[in-house]
């Protein structure tokens, strides 16, 4: 046994982005130190917590993308450090959806952690930077060490963020379950690792096409054979990347954590943990195994279709929106493993093209609620979101637009992206795929769009029997009933459709007003005494359209996103994603 | 001296590996179930050193620093979670938190 | 070239958009910005139709479609788009925006605009959220102008899709009160089917393949050695044949409709019935007939069979509502059932009708107008008294002449009197099918009695009888709030009656355009 | 020459177009000029053609056709619209626009006091376009349409008190009826179509080659070898528009409701015009019908069996004019039965005298009930000789006429058809003359009954004396809902009203311009007659009508001198019969008495035919739709979505239990999955 170390400035240069955005969080820390936190503008409100530190967060986010195009430019593609990082376009690729949904993550992030007086941001950002170059890591890894590495870097980082809202139990549950799962799940993968290490004597992965650092491709293209051991690994790191990318039966963690986590840090972690594991998965087995693909394949198969049924089946009757989007991720992910079960440029490719619109689109939906989420979790109910458009409409506008794109809706961008996965399906001999992810897509329409009649068709919730209030939209259906229109103040939209003006209409009119007014004075439910009063002025944030631009910004762009990869962009996006799926 | 054969510390790491696995199913402590995970991530180690030493490779090797480093680094993480939960709600056992479910 | 298929797809959307951003408390200029829009797109689809009409030596045969046959001698029909437009989009997977018009899309375009025009006008009333109102009818305008001018598959179902939105919207925002029951259910019905053609666009980009180069260019298809053979095109036209069939509908994948078109307020139940519906029958006649030739010959026996039902079944049913608006609908889906009976009259060698072809088209077209007119008229009357239960009506003929004489005239073409529209569609499309297989033509034809049937039985019982003694009628009277049609929904209908008379005496420039 | 006829069209359309948009807001005397005028005019053109056809020679000249637009091309049918004048079109348009300008200027009295006035002159003016389109038309198509527009007139006009419940269940019924005659028609044209590939009657001799001028479904019809079956199947579909325009049974059951009308409607509509389309059809197309050896017996078996059938009907009626109604029933059956014949000539012979005689029955029918402010039934009537002599010798005139006593029209037309048909009972061969025995007994017996009703009907009305209680204050324009109100109180108030003679001093006769078309038609019932066949007296130059129709349809087989006397004879014995007969029963006024017999109760309840439909086809068709409307629409198919969603629903609440909250199953899910899939490799490696 004997080490050399040679590192040269090429290496280095092949992993810019990664190298960006640690010196960007070390530097936040560094910042979040020496900014004025006392004096007159107390940290809750200061625009050092909540534009400082959030701006130059970004800015690492746009350096490494900035770089990551760069590679994309100007870059050789080879891999670091004796086989260890690929800078292949493949990986710039899924570099290109984390980054957008840490980006949109950032965001989203002021303004929700404003509300909920959060101010130990430093460490928020810092660890959300680390998080990115965790998952960044993990899909641009060609060995497993550096996999490892990703992994754990994203998920420790991951734990905290979770449970980053301390006064609220959910979250810390979140991050403890979170955590116990994950670590449970990773000594798995980690044993599967070193079973195939066992049976294959390395580590790396080996590239396609070159000699150039042997790795397990090598060894199998040499032994196509498969072993007990090596079967056993193959299962044991099926297990590990199931469960980050919450397949089904490894799903159980992620609707709970989903729910827990504060919605900007869900905005994030759905997509980039999902983008980063996934490519790793589809490196690992569609690439490095694809050998002994015939192994394999069947499990990941029975995955993808449990996942996609599952999935799809267990968001039915969801009436919270982040676990429905939640469930709703954990069916796009068996979307997405058609992809690896697909294979082939086309299967990888579909992958990549479908995490760059699944993170604008998902990024959108969580981001909206983030506007929504109360500080005690709740204000995501089906039962808050009713009638939402006649209180914010823009706001229920994008969240719609987001859903629609999520089932699948054209233009925007999900549809292309499922056709494309659909079309890896069929070229890669699977057939049933394409007919079971096109028929489970019905049953997810069916509970985004149940969502969406929630917001966008029903009247705002009435207050239940026992409440002190009585909104005055019953005061005034009742008044109306009483000049005999009953039939008409059935809802505020009532027949106002197609009714002529009368007293009938304005009544309803009125009606819908009040009502909009009622639900968001409404007085808060019975919970934890020492909230109420903080909730109360949290209510008062929510009140009217008095969103901080910086979500609208974050909307904006990620609707604009999400349209543009529909729409025009899809042109070289896609030959893009074929050119890189080819390098992975 | 005579050698122990590779597939008697696979057996063991094996062992090991189940052992933790249940401690992680049975036991309610979290401190006790985060003790069972490093226990599997142990047997991993075991398993990798072995295996280092059996194909002549430093890959094996050099894994269990990094799976080491990372299980200091979890358990770090893990105990201020625990810690955070416990000042909170004063009891950490992980079937008392389900607010999150259904 | 001027992108003059685009500008007229795109100009709705781009208006709908103007109309979102229009202050809110500017009704009027809300309203009319809308109209306009509509108009002026009404207006460049006449220019375009116009210009279809001209001789136009510059056309590019593209393709040729064993379809047409006239009894002794079958000749071969050539399908000609003409005002192309093409643009590569994702050539990889042989996606590209590409335009075109032929005869049957020039007409239905035309249709389309017409309606929006007429609904938007009719929807002054509206008060509730009215931009975002208007906004959804120029976006459904835009997915349906797409759906009849696309001539990519691909481009083909995002406007089929597209559409989806605004009129669950339409439905859910602002329906009656079973709304959200009623535009999920519509939803969901079309959705099952839409999603299983995907499945059958993408295999049939898949199939389409020369060389590692996709396509779902219509063009290419059509031009395209390829022959598929009999077993994938029999599940690819089932495909295909899924969503045409929910849109259409064809009984029994009907349950959507009565919910959606009686909970929708007036209009857009109008716009649903009378362009959306039409969607679905296009798709039958573009995509399920030309592309799978063999298919269409084995299975025509069987879509033909669910047609007869439908169009027999929902007569008796239309007969046995006492919902006005649940008649209308299920009169409609009786009434597409001729239309789809029409398109899939092929003869024992599989080749298509001439006669039913065009009838079929003349008729999507006069069921366009008729049923508009119905629903809208349908729609005032309820706006007037706030029911819609024909017991609860009677004489008002006498309180509302205008209304009745119109209404009056609208069932009668709905009913296929000789002389007005319809008659002139069911005719043809009749004819086609007796030609080629007599008994469908037979059952087909005997739609007519219960048709008369139920179409006399909303005038009479509405316009026509004794006046009822008391419940929401007289109520509505008493106030003084029943008034005749005013100028404005007079003005509304009349374009529509006006085509309902020129077509039924001289339909012939019609089916000039179907054979041209 | 045929675009003359353009100009018979276009005036009672464009009078439509003016009275229905404008005439809410006219005087009574534009309406009428309107009306009149449109009317006359029409007329004029009308007789202007039928005399330009005259002036032709050689008789077989005397067709022409123009062709005016094309209505569409579809794929090889060509469809244009094309007038045909030709001997039978000019004497139908001449018949029509003649006793229906007649029926114009009698309505101005009849519905004088009407508020809808306008309205009712519009929907006449209407008519009169589509009856002129119908038997102007140059092809089936246009032929349809005529056939659809005259039921929608029909119906507007049975229906034109729309208020009145009966009013409006009439019309639908009618429309209803009509339009299963359309749906034969429809699939007759169908059947041409797809045999010879055109619509056009063609004109002409027989044409076979497509494409040519002349070239149609009656020039062509012979050219093909259609097989037994579709050749059967033509005429047949043909006769079931025939039977619902003409009332044959079973068809006929729209016609006595149809009643619900306006008596001037009654007249020209359901008695001289509309109703003898049928006739007009079977003649038109008469070529079709001997394509198959069966046609024509069948329509005389029909048209016998009906004229029985609404003879025995029309014997116990008391509504005046469900008499008159039964009657044209009846006698629409004698044409069909003399067509059958062969001779269609005779047909339309007596197709043209029954519009005379018919059309002043109902008028004069209409005189009375209008000078008794609307009252309609028998027993209420009585004595009017007295008060109104006009209608009283003018309805003599047309009973003489209809019942067939020399020299009144109706005699020789009638005539004419059991001649005809005794003639073709000898002729042929095989079982088919038993039929034409049977057929020609029929009539003669129907005659006799006709008699017996008529003279029934005309002692009821105008003989004896008065029994009823002056006029209804409140008539037949009973269209004014103030008036609706008040009609209550004239009912409650009809005990008090004084009865019988005294009663009789309040009855005025008709005003002229109700007068002076009775007088008219009385005089046309006179003398009508004349035009037909002089055969009887072995006269054989004068048939004008005959030898003017001939270039169309054909001569009709000539009978022998003592066949048709002894068919004259028996039929004159039988109507002479049945006078006696009415005479001795009701000679000394009508009285009425409540009858158990069996076969009585049954005439007089029409056999309950309506009754048995409603039971048999209509509730079982309205049930089983409620059924599927319940069962399939909301049970099983909105059901079944519902349980899918719900099934959906709760499969997934059921995964959801399994999302517990709790880490440690989570892991457990987790290690059974590692399990799962390590066995799976186990297994397979």
């Amino acid at each position: 046994m004997s080490f050399t170390y040679i590192a040269s400035a090429a290496d280095w240069a092949r992993i810019a982005p990664e190298l960006v955005l640690a010196g960007v969080a070390l530097l936040i820390l560094l910042v979040d130190l020496l900014l004025p936190q006392t004096g007159a503008v107390p940290r809750e409100r200061g625009a050092a917590n909540f534009f400082v530190l959030p701006l130059l967060a970004l800015l690492g986010v746009l350096g490494a993308l900035a770089a990551t195009i760069v590679l994309f430019v100007v870059g050789d593609g080879q891999r670091a450090f004796f086989g260890l990082v690929g800078s292949d376009w493949g990986s710039l690729y899924a570099y290109l959806a984390i980054l957008s949904a840490a980006g949109l993550g950032i965001i989203f992030s002021p303004a929700y952690l404003k509300r909920l007086k959060l101010v130990h941001q430093g460490e928020y950002y810092a660890l959300f930077l680390a998080a990115t170059l965790g998952m960044m890591l993990l899909a641009a890894a060609t060995s497993f060490m550096t996999l490892f590495l990703g992994l754990e870097t994203l998920s420790l980082a991951l734990y905290i963020l979770c449970g980053f809202v301390t006064r609220r139990q959910s979250s810390q549950e979140a991050g403890m379950k979170y955590f116990l799962l994950s670590s449970f799940a990773s000594a798995f993968l980690l044993y599967g690792v070193a079973l195939i290490y066992g049976a294959t004597g390395t580590t790396r992965f080996g590239a396609r096409g070159t000699s150039a650092f042997p790795g397990v491709l090598q060894f199998l293209q040499a032994h196509p054979q498969s072993t007990t051991l090596l079967l056993i690994g193959i299962g044991l790191l099926t297990v590990g990347f199931a469960f980050k990318v919450s397949a089904i039966p490894f799903q159980m963690w992620t609707p709970d954590v989903y729910e827990g986590a504060p919605a900007p840090v869900t905005a994030f972690m759905s997509v980039g943990t999902k983008a980063a594991a996934l490519v790793a998965f589809a490196r690992v087995f569609a690439v490095v195994l694809e050998p002994v693909a015939a192994d394999w394949q069947a499990v990941v198969w029975a995955l993808a279709v449990l996942t996609m049924v599952g999935g799809n089946l267990l968001a039915l009757v969801q009436r919270n929106a982040k676990r429905l989007l939640a469930y709703s991720s954990v069916a796009h992910a068996g979307y997405l493993l058609i992809g690896v079960v697909g294979g082939g440029a086309t299967g990888l490719a579909a992958i990549l093209f479908y995490l760059l619109c699944y993170a604008f689109l998902n990024a959108g939906a969580f981001g909206a609620l983030s506007a929504l989420e109360r500080l005690d979790n709740s204000g995501c109910d089906r039962e808050d979101l009713r009638g939402l458009w006649f209180r914010r409409p823009w706001l229920a506008g994008f969240l719609a637009f987001f859903l629609l794109g999520l089932a699948g809706f054209p233009p925007m961008a999900g549809f292309a992206a499922k056709y494309y996965l659909f079309f890896a399906a069929l070229q890669g001999g699977h057939p049933e795929l394409l007919l079971i992810g096109v028929l489970t897509s019905v049953l997810g329409m069916y509970y985004y769009l149940r969502l969406i009649a929630a917001m966008f068709m029903e009247p705002a919730r009435e207050v239940q029997a026992g409440s002190l209030e009585v909104t005055p939209a019953l005061a005034v259906a009742g008044a109306g009933a009483g000049a005999g229109v009953a039939p008409r103040a059935s809802g505020p939209l009532g027949r106002a459709a197609s009714t002529r003006t009368g007293g009938a209409s304005t009544g309803a009119a009125v009606a819908v007003k009040t009502a909009a007014q009622a639900t968001t004075r409404r007085a808060p439910e019975v919970e934890q005494a020492p909230e109420t009063r903080e909730q109360a002025t949290e209510e008062g944030a929510l009140a009217g359209s008095s969103l901080s631009w910086t979500t609208w910004l974050g909307l904006g762009l990620a609707a604009l996103g999400a349209l543009a990869l529909g729409t025009v962009l899809p042109f070289w996006l896609v030959d893009l994603a074929l050119k890189a799926a080819a390098t992975l | 001296m005579t050698t122990i054969p590779v597939s008697w510390y696979l057996i063991v790491s094996a062992l090991l590996f189940t052992i933790g696995t249940i401690g992680v199913l049975v036991r309610r402590n979290p401190l006790i179930i985060f003790m069972s995970i490093e226990l599997m991530l142990n047997a991993v180690n075991l398993a990798f050193v072995t295996l280092s030493s059996y194909l002549d490779s430093a890959d094996g090797q050099i894994f269990v620093f990094i799976v080491l480093t990372v299980a200091a680094a979890e358990v770090v993480v893990g105990l201020a979670i625990i810690v955070s939960i416990f000042r909170t709600r004063r009891n950490i056992d992980v079937d008392e938190m389900n607010l999150l479910r259904g | 070239m001027f992108p003059m298929l685009s500008t007229i797809i795109f100009l709705p959307l781009l208006g709908g958009i103007v109309v979102l951003l229009l202050p809110r408390e500017r009704v009027n200029v809300i309203r009319w910005t809308a109209l306009g829009v509509a108009w002026l797109d009404l207006l460049l689809a006449l220019g375009v139709m116009l210009a279809y009409a001209q001789p136009h030596p510059t056309a590019i045969t593209v393709g040729t479609v064993p379809l047409v046959v006239g009894e002794a001698s079958p000749t071969v029909a050539s399908v000609t788009f003409l005002l192309q437009e093409h643009l590569s989009w994702l050539p990889a997977l042989g996606i590209n925006y590409s335009l075109g018009v032929d005869g049957v899309s020039v007409l239905l375009m035309t249709l389309t605009t017409l309606l929006t025009v007429v609904c938007i006008a009719a929807s002054f009333r509206v008060e509730q959220k009215l931009r975002t109102y208007l906004a959804f009818m120029l976006l459904l305008e835009s997915g349906l102008l797409g759906v009849f001018l696309a001539t990519n598959l691909f481009l083909f179902y995002v406007f089929w899709e597209l559409m989806l939105i605004p009129a669950y919207f339409l439905v859910g925002g602002w329906g009656g009160p079973r709304r959200v029951y009623a535009a999920i259910k519509f939803v969901l019905y079309t959705a099952v089917g839409s999603f299983l053609m995907l499945a059958g666009i993408i295999a049939l980009g898949y199939y389409y393949r020369t060389g590692g180069h996709y396509t779902l260019d219509l063009t290419t298809i059509l031009n395209s050695s390829t022959h598929l053979n009999s077993t994938v095109q029999l599940w690819l036209f089932l495909a295909f044949a899924a969503a045409f069939a929910v849109k259409v509908p064809l009984v029994p994948f009907h349950s959507w409709l009565p919910d959606a078109y009686s909970e929708a307020p007036a209009p857009v139940t109008a716009m649903l019935a009378g362009a959306m519906a039409k969607a679905g029958a296009y798709g039958f006649l573009r995509y399920c007939l030309t592309l799978f030739p063999d298919a269409a010959h084995r299975l025509a026996p069987l879509i033909s069979t669910l047609a007869v039902i439908g169009i027999l079944y929902c007569a008796l049913m239309a007969l046995v509502q006492s919902d006005m608006k649940r008649l209308l609908a299920y009169s409609s889906i009786s009434h597409l059932g001729v239309i789809t009976l029409g398109i899939f009259a092929l003869s024992a060698q599989g080749l298509a009708s001439q006669q039913g072809i065009d009838g079929a088209v003349l008729q999507m077209v006069n069921h366009g107008i008729t049923i508009t007119a119905l629903f809208l008229i349908v729609g005032f009357l309820e706006a007037r008294t706030g029911t819609r239960r024909l017991e609860d009506y009677g004489g008002m003929a006498r309180r509302l002449p205008i209304m009745a004489s119109v209404l009056m005239i609208a069932c009668l073409s709905s009913l296929g009197l000789p002389g007005l529209n319809s008659f002139a569609g069911e005719f043809l499309a009749l004819l086609g099918v007796f030609r080629n297989n007599a008994v469908f033509g037979v059952l087909g034809t005997l739609v007519v009695v219960p048709a008369a049937w139920y179409m006399i039985r909303l005038v009479q019982n509405t316009m026509m009888g004794v006046r009822p003694a008391g419940g929401p009628v007289v109520a509505a009277e008493r106030k003084g709030g029943l008034p005749d049609l005013d100028i404005g929904e007079f003005l509304v209908l009349l374009p529509l009656l006006v085509l309902i008379f020129y077509i039924g005496v001289h339909p012939l420039p019609l089916t000039f355009f179907v054979e041209h | 020459m045929a675009s003359l006829l353009l100009w018979v069209l276009i005036p009672p359309l464009l009078g439509f177009i003016i009275l229905g948009l404008l005439g809410r807001t006219l005087p009574r005397s534009a309406i009428l000029t309107v009306a009149w005028g449109t009317v006359a005019l029409s007329f004029l053109f009308a007789l202007s053609a039928f005399l330009s056809l005259l002036g032709v020679h050689p008789d077989s000249q005397r067709v022409s056709d123009a062709s005016v637009y094309t209505w569409a091309i579809a794929g090889d049918l060509q469809v244009h619209f094309g007038l045909l004048l030709d001997p039978l079109s000019a004497t139908m348009l001449l018949v029509i626009t003649g006793v229906g300008l007649l029926i114009h200027i009698y309505s101005a009295g009849y519905m004088a006091d009407d508020p809808g006035f306008w309205r009712f002159f519009s929907y006449m003016n209407f008519f009169i376009f589509a009856m002129t389109l119908l038997v102007s038309a140059d092809n089936l198509l246009f032929l349809l349409v005529g056939w659809g527009l005259v039921g929608l007139a029909s119906f507007l006009l049975i229906g034109f008190w729309y208020q009145r419940p009966a009013a409006t269940a009439a019309a639908r019924k009618a429309l209803v009826i009509n339009v299963i005659g359309d749906f034969g028609l429809m699939l007759a044209i169908f059947l041409l179509f797809k045999h010879l590939n055109t619509v056009d009657y063609g004109y002409g001799g027989p044409n076979c080659i497509p494409g040519t001028s002349g070239y149609g479904v009656l020039t062509a019809a012979s050219c093909q070898q259609l097989g037994s079956l579709v050749s059967l199947a033509i005429p047949l579909l043909l006769f079931v528009a025939c039977a619902a325009k003409s009332a044959q049974l079973p068809l006929y059951m729209w016609l006595p409701d149809a009643m619900e009308g306006p008596t001037p409607v009654s007249a020209l509509i359901h008695a001289a015009t509309m109703v003898t389309a049928g006739v007009y059809l079977v003649a038109r197309t008469h070529v079709l019908f001997t394509l198959s050896p069966y046609a024509l017996p069948i329509v005389g078996a029909i048209g016998g069996l009906t004229a029985l059938f609404a003879a025995t009907i029309a014997l116990t009626q008391l509504d005046i004019k469900r008499v008159l109604a039964y009657s044209t029933i009846s006698q629409l059956g004698y044409m069909f039965m003399g067509e059958s014949a062969g001779s269609y000539s005779a047909g339309i012979f007596h197709l043209t005298t029954h519009a005379y005689f018919k059309a002043l029955l109902f008028l004069g029918a209409g005189a009375v009930i209008h000078a008794l402010g609307g009252e309609q039934d028998m027993r209420e009537m009585g004595g009017l000789r007295y008060r109104m002599r006009i209608t009283f010798w003018t309805f003599l005139i047309a009973v003489l006429a209809i019942s067939g006593i020399p020299p009144f029209a109706g005699f020789w037309s009638k005539d004419d058809i059991l001649g005809a048909l005794l003639t073709q009972a000898t002729s042929v061969g095989g079982a088919v003359r038993y039929l034409y025995y049977g057929l020609w007994g029929l009539g003669v017996l129907t005659a006799g009954l006709t008699a017996l009703y008529m003279f029934r009907l005309f002692y009821g009305i105008f003989m004896g004396s008065y029994r009823g209680a002056g006029p209804l204050k409140h008539g037949h324009a009973g269209s004014d809902e103030e008036e609706e109100e008040e009609e209550e109180e004239v009912i409650t108030a009809a005990g008090r009203r004084r009865r019988g003679e005294s009663a009789l001093y309040e009855i005025y006769e008709a005003p002229a311009v109700m007068t002076v078309p009775l007088v008219i038609l009385a005089i046309l019932s006179t003398i009508g007659g004349l035009v037909g066949s002089f055969a009887l007296f072995n006269y054989s130059r004068w048939q004008p009508l005959n030898t003017f129709l001939e270039p169309v349809l054909g001569s009709a087989p000539e009978g022998n001198l003592p066949l048709l006397w002894l068919s004259t004879g028996a039929s004159l014995i039988f109507a002479l019969l049945g006078l006696l007969i009415a005479w001795r029963r009701y000679g000394q006024g009508f009285v009425y008495k409540e009858s158990r017999n069996p076969f009585y109760r049954l005439a007089y309840n029409k056999y309950y035919v309506d009754e048995i439909g409603v039971a048999l086809l209509i509730n079982p068709l309205l049930w089983l739709g409620r059924q599927a409307s319940a069962l399939l629409e909301g049970g099983l198919l909105d059901g079944g979505s519902r349980l899918v969603g719900r099934a959906f629903s709760l499969l997934s609440a059921a995964g959801r239990r399994l999302q517990t909250g709790y880490v440690r199953n989570y892991a457990l899910a987790i290690l059974i999955g590692v399990v799962l899939i390590i066995l799976y490799y186990v297994v397979r490696g």
